[in-house]
């Protein structure tokens, strides 16, 4: 089987974590892949501390990009905005724990971008 | 050629299918096909809808060119120039035989059939198209044949109106009788779909945007490459490809249009070579087909092309649309049956080499990607018509494409491959 | 590279002119360097100003890809889509550090530099230039850099001011500071002459025009292949060149320009992979450099050039420059001493490797066609720079050009057939 | 020697037949091929009968081009209108005797065009 499809990314893809849409969210952002048609919102609520305190995705698309929003989201509980602000495309990668050719790697880095821009606004995201 | 001629006749001996190519001969003519995608995984090339594979004898054409006799054109006589360019002036002959054009100098090369189609709006839209006036566009147009029109309708407050597409793939020709009651100054259109696969009848469009007064402006992205053109028998005023389509390089594309048209339209971009003479706040616009070929033109592209027009020739334009027929008509039975498969664009009939086809429960993405493994290239993603797919409630598509080097053993592939899919995410 | 870059290593034994290089290692990766003209009459190639010879590596680069990993760049995700755009999208990264752009994407694909130039006249001249606003250009730029520069006047209602040559070659600097008070919106200007060898201070230049809030627009065509180029350190804002002048192939140029002004500027083709979105009216452009490169682009042509510039730089673009000036300043003293010879341009310092000169009696062209007969290939008319030609009362000029695969033996033989042609019409 | 440069085609050049500008022409026309800026003009004197009783060539040019207006215009001394009509690019190579790339042709057919556009309007002149 291909390695772009290990098990737990299908698995991720399948069952995704934190989906949905949160009431009251503090932070909500939405951004699409124009390329492919994938679509992620991410939706935040954080604290006096700036910490994540419940975070969700929601959208559609291929399973890489459903299953790094999935993974992402897993990750950043109870983070600060601080500490989101230093994730990086070698981050993702390795939550996937795979390679990814050129367009793909877009699919892969949307949930990032939604999370970062939607954070801190655009100037944050320089992509890459 | 004469032995790849020989190697490349026509295999008649299959009954029910009348005529199809020789594949075996013919894909040994192609580099690439017989690469492996990776270690025991042999390629599985179904996307010569985005660019084709090149034979030899085309990269051989375009080496021998640059190893032997590489010169600029036109205003050298030292003994390379000249061989240059009596090379590329015979790439435009040959090439303005194939589309059957009146003359040589109704051939304009360009870097590719989005510049040809440019060339048409920003010189000939620009000079002729004023504010209010109406041009029709459809549903089906790839963004090449759309945004150059947005762009010049934008600058000039020009109107679009379009041509919808039925849920067979076919253009709604009733919408289209009623939009030309406007006048419409402009009917552009593709000759076939690079999704739906749709073969529009185009003689007829232009003969009906004619009796109106309006000009008809083929995308023949998708048809130079896969069927005889005759832009004289199709009555069409602009024709534009692209040369990476048709077994040609990349960087060179062709716009046709008839001289008398040609010959009234401002340049397109200046520099050398469009010019007769320049001063220093003045120029006269050299003859077609130079008034349109801005500086150095793509020499060894533009050579490359007519030794891919050779090429096509030589195997017979009849016979590999035979061929693509054989191979869509086989590929759209395999994938109907296939359970969760939607294939867009016509039924049957007449109908180009090219099936894009969703699968339930799976992205286009996630279904190219799988099939790589299996080392089949197929495209996914809105192909440049998302407009189309707007139509169609799609954010995109998986799409295999088909070309004279295809086979039915690699539709089955395709469909082998599908299953994989479909076990992963099922 | 390894061995090439070994055989290319400098000739440091020359003690008068201080480096040169070593010509024969050079000139055995350039297969048209061999060839006979005809039978026993070995090619002397001077014309590299019009288009250069290409070194093996480079035509290999380029049938490699056509053979491996020939796919459309962007779309895809199968092996070969990713493979041909990780080699479009290396050789974008490499080109950018070949001038020091300040970024990849600030480099923009073109089909040679005279689009380039269009691309700068067309979007950003359009989106920013007013009636009655002005715009400074020079008496020696190749057509190239006037003609788009005169469409866009004409369509716009611009005014044009030239600054004039002098007698010896050198641009009327006084003359330009006067331009300047009449505060212009941009100066575009060579930055080498193709016909007078002249560099122009164009960090001078450029520093000038930014003071009273213009933007220097650079043709770059004869300078990028010769001599090391830092966009920045030029402080130029846009910066043109072609690839088949500098050991690449014909169908691909450069266009440099700072990413704050390519961000801001209007598209200028319309069509696929220059968007973002595309509704059937109406499209939002994609981002820089995409938003420039319409189409397919010239794929194996960029890759082509990408190894050109590995090429060019394993050699030293300091050594191919001081190389030039060796070979210019033996051919300016030899055609010097040649009774009836005029050459025009600056008689010595820094100057291209260019030498245009008449002989007296003789027309170029027949200087040309009799020097062919010795092999020797050298150019005559105008060079698309007419009003240069004017400025001197010419028609035309005959033009020996200089590459770093040109030896001093080679301006021997442009002599000797010069006296060919001497006694055939003496 | 080249070819392109025989005997009797630098003679031409060096001694042009029918040099100069007639008084009282019938028909004068002048075109220039502006690539190498070859200039010809063309000075004819017809009678009655549409026979030509004088004409000759002025202008300056390469060899290829002066030369072939000076044998053209000895060719045609005494023709009819009727019969310059018929002359063809290959009647032009017969004269010159030489075979010619596509940038000397245009030198070459210069003194045609000139003759053949001033005697008939430019519809007479295609450039095959
Ligand atoms: C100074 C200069 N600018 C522009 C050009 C145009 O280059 P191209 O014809 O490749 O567009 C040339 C070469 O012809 C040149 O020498
Ligand atoms: C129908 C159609 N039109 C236009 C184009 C544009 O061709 P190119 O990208 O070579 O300019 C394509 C291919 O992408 C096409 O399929």
């Amino acid at each position: 089987m291909h390695d772009m499809y290990r098990e737990f990314i299908l698995d991720h893809y399948k069952n995704p974590r934190f989906h949905g849409v949160l009431d009251n969210a503090d932070i909500t952002y939405e951004d699409d892949n124009p390329l492919c048609g994938d679509v992620i919102r991410v939706d935040l609520r954080v604290n006096g501390d700036k910490r994540v305190v419940d975070a969700a995705f929601s959208g559609q698309g291929c399973a890489i990009s459903q299953a790094s929003a999935s993974m992402l989201m897993e990750e950043i509980q109870g983070k600060t905005l601080d500490e989101i602000k230093e994730y990086t495309r070698a981050d993702i990668l390795e939550m996937l724990g795979i390679e990814l050719g050129p367009v793909r790697l877009k699919c892969a880095m949307l949930a990032l971008k939604v999370l970062k821009v939607g954070a801190y606004g655009v100037q944050e995201w320089v992509e890459d | 050629m004469e032995p790849a001629q020989k190697a490349l006749m026509l295999n008649t001996g299959i009954a029910a299918q009348a005529m199809t190519l020789d594949s075996a001969s013919i894909r040994s003519e192609f580099p690439t096909l017989n690469r492996e995608v990776r270690d025991g995984v042999p390629l599985v090339y179904l996307d010569s809808a985005a660019t084709s594979q090149k034979p030899r004898q085309v990269l051989e054409k375009v080496e021998r060119f640059y190893r032997d006799c590489n010169a600029n054109v036109h205003r050298g006589i030292h003994t390379l120039a000249e061989e240059a360019t009596t090379q590329y002036e015979g790439a435009r002959e040959r090439i303005a035989d194939f589309i059957n054009a009146g003359a040589a100098r109704e051939v304009i090369f360009t870097g590719n059939a989005t510049q040809a189609l440019n060339l048409v709006a920003q010189s000939w839209g620009r000079a002729n198209l004023y504010k209010g006036d109406r041009i029709v566009l459809t549903e089906m147009e790839h963004h090449s044949n759309l945004v150059p029109w947005q762009m010049l309708a934008t600058e000039k407050d020009l109107r679009i109106d379009i041509i919808p597409v039925r849920d067979d793939g076919e253009l709604d020709q009733s919408e289209f009788d009623k939009l030309l009651r406007n006048k419409p100054k402009a009917v552009c259109i593709t000759h076939v779909s690079n999704v739906l696969g749709t073969v529009n009848p185009l003689a007829r469009i232009a003969e009906k945007a004619r009796s109106v007064g309006a000009l008809t402006v083929v995308d023949g992205a998708q048809s130079a490459p896969h069927l005889p053109v005759d832009v004289q028998a199709l009555g069409a005023d602009f024709f534009a490809f692209s040369g990476h389509k048709m077994c040609g390089p990349t960087g060179v594309g062709v716009l046709w249009g008839r001289a008398e048209l040609l010959q009234l339209m401002p340049p397109f971009l200046g520099g050398g070579d469009m010019i007769k003479r320049v001063y220093l706040r003045d120029f006269e616009p050299n003859e077609i087909p130079y008034k349109f070929e801005a500086g150095t033109p793509p020499i060894g592209e533009a050579i490359g092309l007519g030794a891919a027009v050779d090429f096509l020739t030589d195997v017979g334009m009849d016979a590999i649309w035979q061929h693509e027929q054989w191979l869509i008509k086989y590929a759209l039975e395999r994938l109907e049956e296939f359970p969760g498969v939607t294939v867009y664009g016509p039924a049957g009939g007449v109908r180009g080499g090219v099936a894009a086809f969703t699968l339930e429960g799976v992205h286009p993405h996630d279904i190219a990607q799988v099939l790589d493994t299996s080392g089949v290239a197929v495209r996914a993603g809105h192909h440049c018509a998302m407009p189309l797919h707007d139509r169609f409630n799609l954010v995109a598509t998986a799409r295999a494409s088909f070309y004279l080097y295809n086979t039915r053993d690699e539709v089955d592939e395709l469909i082998r491959g599908l299953y994989k899919v479909k076990d992963l995410f099922g």
